[in-house]
């Protein structure tokens, strides 16, 4: 199979999703949002598995992908949402087949296998048959290679031979601590003990992920079961805008990765091959301004729920019960404003 | 479809009513420990894979939270399965899954995505099984926004609610009563799937207007038992099967307990945090004026679930129940 | 020891507490997500991986099952762990462990071994925080018969209980209000562990006689202060603070009503099958003939924790708690 | 290494330790029992590894080793009381070491990795004092593999270098799912992917297992880290005495593990080799009758806890609203018997 990455294009995307994190970051210093993590240091890992999905691929993010979201044409206004406490989701998850962000470790790698069991019901497995075969890619941390829902997941995918993808960020910490208290061997190695391919890529290599991650998936929407993918990259920034990295770790250590940027990398071997050239950059600065207007503006407009949200959404059919809580709630938030007005 | 209504346990119409809705809709899927050949442990989905085949009578790996996990993800993909957890005591595993993803997955995609899996799950003791075999865990669930917990005590509400419970958007809890999976009682399929209002309402099983039992599950037919005997010495006590324990329809219990001024509640879980407390604090709230008398529980004791040859004392029974009614009526 | 009060915060308290037990038995040992080097995301763990060794504070490996059964297993083999779990919200995959091994072990074991393992857990929201990060799962612990639930109100109460909860021989969940962390009050760290009956025992937080609250953690001081509000006017309202939810003391409560004859409870955690709902059960049946007022609870609503931007409105506050007592000294 | 094991002394504790399952198996019939789970045809995969342990080891079994119960010198009559309803336990978990029978599959793999870590901070590991250096022994079934928390103790094990061996009698069967539901690589394998040794052998081959399990206790004795041993057997009886195993397999698959037995492969074997003669299994035979006898009179006699029971176990210190629902049981049952007489 010939590689399909664009190495312009995923460029491209690697600065304009770099500066989806890094003005949410500046949000979060002004207030508007109340929490960020960030993905800075990860965006080949991000963009290069990314790049690989095709439109009937299904996603399973974790807190982190803000990369991927991008490449599957997520609005990265919805992004914010959760982090600015104005939803616990932010994007239609149905709509284009990237889920909703999971914040319990490991508990997305389950769905993700479900979600598998319900495309090999549906046959859309190995037809051969582009535009009906399917795969899901779900996304984990190396922390989360401890969780046992990931194993069980694990167990699942293999057994039943899946068609989905485990993509493991291996970003060397789980908020303090490093991957050394969770494993001993590679992340890639865990996949063996249930009898499936594992495969570690240099996640700072934007075309080394996508290869791995393209290939993976091609061969789990031909029937051919599931593949670990190890992309060993770094988080350069705290684990959150809360977290305080420097109690834990070296700034030496987040130096020799900075050296390793994946966007510097890619930019500069395109320089060098002529790929692209100052104006491609300077088009690309452009729609970073573009788009960091558009977070700024974005993010203050998004809409503050109503008190009534979380009652017309706990159930699909309200209960008696509810009905009641509702009511008294509505009431009693209506009495506040008008004792404050 | 046969309209006669049939004698059956419920252990039968359950099998009935996984079978009616497996050939009703090709969405609907089970999956479980041991529910294939075995037909699981209780015998509730016998000869299913055999009809439906085993991509949709699923013999699971063991591990609760991917049956769960799993069953999240096919109803994100389109499908209503039905799993199996094999008893009570191993619904913990789940957990996770339960509470943090299958209970909040609605509120979480802002009302976009429903989650319409059944959980079912064979619970309550009285069978001399061994530890985790007769757990009562509904107040954990009950607890938990999002969920429904639907529990029958016939064979036709088992059968009728399995229905509802399968076409129901919600995610629901069922819960199947061990202890009367092979009572019998007759089971009406024309009947079809119980009418949505029931996932909402309790039913009054027996009417009578010197005092209110409210339970559910087996001790339905003990609450029954009691208000047989009590109704020989003149007494009518009125009998009410919540159905439902989340939503609790504390509703039906008040209209109730405004006729007879008097109320006992039982369950077998044990009593702190479990969902009888609840309902006393709502009745005693709405019908403050009317209560007669305390409002008092029967129920398991603040203890682990004890071993086997000591359980038919130390669970609710017919005696606990008719001494509770005595003094509800002494005061 | 210095036998000075110092004014702190719960956190510093607490890591006092924990720093203090570390000195005094070589058994007791930490572990938990990131408690090491980063003092756990409170940093209640603050400068204890250094002092004492990263075999004593483990920063243990992602998985909440694995901390609670490994520290089941190191109190079998003579340790008196306290783990952490880094979020309310987190726990439920510890959740098996916890309901089936941890609470159940003593009984199994015939009363032969104690499991004396702490289990941190900090609690609740208010704090502005995502999904998940502003749970109240107490109640599904208070219905696991063989565990103790402690919730401290003040820095002080913090320090005690928790000495006290690592040297009792029972399994405490030990639950840390978030929103009170950083609340500062006095410590006198030579009062050292609370006395055993304070496990057992709420706390009367203010003397009243017109009414009474009862509540828990960081809702306490929200009461403390509808009671200085109720008090301007002239009503006196006695604050209870429950302190421990399990064992849940109605007795203090119920001495309480019996002399006010109002209730009033607060809690956090959703309403269906709260921890409030037992305590007004019990308190109707103990209290009955003082009652003037229906028992009335200022709770959670039965929806998931919703976004923070709500959560001001969704939480008990004092507006709410102050209808309620409003509410029910009208009656 | 020399192997330690005395392969008579093998034989006589795999026949009477059979006779126990024997023995249980007919208690239940006669409804003594409520339920037995028998161990046919694992006696060499257990006997094997009990006979391994040195007294300061410690083992988690599930609910079906009683063979390595018999080893360890549990009293067989106290195996009874789970399974007559007497008590949840039965002995004394700290007097030998050998903990409680675990029910929920795969709790017991994370307090083995807890006391594990117990013994690491105790000191003795690794010390080359034979009288000081302990390890633990887990047993778990190939179902249990699949289970989230077996897979912590996996990554808690080897991340921590633990002196723990895990012992998997792999019996082809979890209940009712053939081991191909869980996973299509063998059990033994797994613990690769957690970066530690997996050692497989033939599970009716009582030397084998023995060796495998000296040696694995050995290294995790001297510091060397946890071990996965596969022991692969059948489990010739139904999962319980409440199943019925004919609706999921064939008798053909019995009839070929039959003639596998491992008591009959090791009798024949020493008889052969003239290491036993009759006078020795006509004296075996003897000691099987009185054991019968005693698991007879023993199980009858197993007392039957109080009512009060429930009620002093539940917490060390009493709390004052159990005390007042014990004393409403006790005053309930009083009068139920009064009633009765
Ligand atoms: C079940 C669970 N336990 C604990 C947490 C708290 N927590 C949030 S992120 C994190 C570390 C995750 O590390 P990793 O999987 O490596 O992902 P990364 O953050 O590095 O992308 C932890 C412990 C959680 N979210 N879920
Ligand atoms: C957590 C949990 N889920 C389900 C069960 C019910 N159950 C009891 S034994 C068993 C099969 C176990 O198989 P395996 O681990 O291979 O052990 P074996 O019985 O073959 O020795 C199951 C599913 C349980 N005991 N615990
Ligand atoms: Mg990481
Ligand atoms: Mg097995």
């Amino acid at each position: 199979m010939e590689p399909t990455l664009d190495l312009r294009a995923a460029l491209r995307d690697m600065i304009l999703a770099r500066r989806v994190d890094t003005e949410a970051i500046a949000l979060q210093r002004q207030g508007e949002l109340g929490l960020w993590p960030s993905m800075l240091g990860q965006e080949a890992a991000q963009v290069g598995a990314g790049s690989a999905l095709r439109p009937r691929d299904v996603v399973f993010p974790t807190y982190r992908e803000h990369a991927v979201a991008w490449c599957f044409g997520v609005d990265p206004v919805q992004l914010l949402g959760l982090f600015r406490g104005t939803t616990m989701g932010g994007w239609d998850p149905a709509e284009r087949g990237f889920q909703l962000y999971t914040l319990v470790i490991g508990a997305q790698t389950l769905h993700a296998v479900g979600y598998a069991m319900g495309i090999v019901r549906d046959g859309d497995v190995g037809t051969g048959d582009p535009d009906r075969d399917r795969a899901v890619l779900v996304f984990l941390g190396d922390g989360a290679l401890s969780e046992g829902e990931t194993n069980e997941a694990f167990v699942w995918a293999a057994a039943q031979n899946l068609p989905v993808v485990f993509y493991c960020q291996n970003n060397q910490w789980a908020i303090s601590a490093p991957f050394s208290v969770q494993s001993r061997v590679p992340a890639a190695q865990r996949a063996s003990g249930f009898g499936f391919p594992g495969v570690q890529v240099d996640g700072n290599d934007v075309a080394a992920c996508h290869a791995a991650t393209e290939q993976a998936l091609a061969q789990a929407r031909a029937g051919g079961g599931p593949t670990l993918i190890e992309a060993v990259t770094y988080r350069r920034n705290p684990h959150t805008t809360s977290d305080d990295d420097l109690r834990y770790r070296d700034a030496a250590e987040n130096d020799h990765w900075r050296d390793l940027d994946p966007v510097d990398r890619l930019r500069t071997a395109l320089l060098e091959s002529g790929e692209i050239d100052d104006a491609f950059l300077a088009e690309v600065a452009a729609e970073e301004q573009e788009l960091a207007e558009r977070l700024r503006t974005g993010c203050r407009a998004l809409p503050v729920p109503s008190h009534d949200d979380p009652f017309l959404h706990t159930l699909h059919t309200m209960t008696p019960e509810l009905a009641r809580q509702r009511e008294e709630h509505l009431a009693l938030v209506a009495a506040g404003e008008e004792d404050r007005a | 479809m046969s309209t006669e209504p049939r004698n059956q346990a419920m252990a039968h119409a359950l099998n009935q009513a996984l079978r009616d809705e497996l050939d009703t809709d090709p969405k609907v899927l089970l999956i479980g420990e041991d529910i294939g050949e075995l037909g699981g442990v209780f015998r509730v989905t016998d000869g299913l894979a055999k009809d439906f085949g085993p991509t949709r009578v699923v013999t699971s790996p063991l591990g609760e939270a991917g049956i769960v996990g799993s069953a999240i993800g096919l109803a994100m993909a389109g499908y209503r399965p039905v799993v199996e957890i094999q008893f009570d005591g191993f619904v913990f595993p789940a957990m996770n899954q339960i509470v943090t993803q299958l209970a909040k997955y609605r509120h979480r995609s802002e009302g976009r995505v429903s989650l319409p899996v059944v959980v079912r799950i064979p619970v309550g003791g009285g069978i001399g099984a061994i530890e985790h075999h007769s757990e009562s865990p509904e107040a954990h669930f009950a607890h938990t926004p999002g969920l429904r917990v639907v529990c029958p005590s016939t064979p036709q509400e088992a059968y009728s609610l399995m229905r509802a419970a399968i076409r129901c958007e919600d995610p629901v809890i069922f819960l199947e009563p061990k202890k009367i999976y092979w009572g019998k009682g007759p089971v009406d399929r024309s009947a079809g799937a119980a009418p949505r209002e029931h996932l909402d309402r309790a039913r009054v099983a027996r009417e009578g207007d010197a005092l209110t039992i409210a339970t559910y599950g087996a001790l339905t037919a003990t609450a029954l038992g009691a208000a047989d005997e009590l109704a020989a010495e003149g007494t009518e006590v009125e009998v009410i099967d919540l159905r439902t324990i989340a939503p609790l329809d504390h509703e039906t219990v008040v209209a109730s307990v405004r006729r007879t001024g008097r109320l006992v509640i039982a369950h077998e879980a044990s009593q702190s945090g479990g969902i009888g407390g609840e309902l006393a604090a709502r009745v005693q709230r709405d019908a403050f004026f009317e209560l007669e008398a305390p409002v008092l529980r029967v129920t398991g004791y603040d203890t682990p679930y004890p071993a086997s040859r000591l359980e038919e004392e130390w669970l609710p029974g017919l005696d606990r129940l008719l001494d509770a009614c005595d003094a509800s009526l002494a005061c």
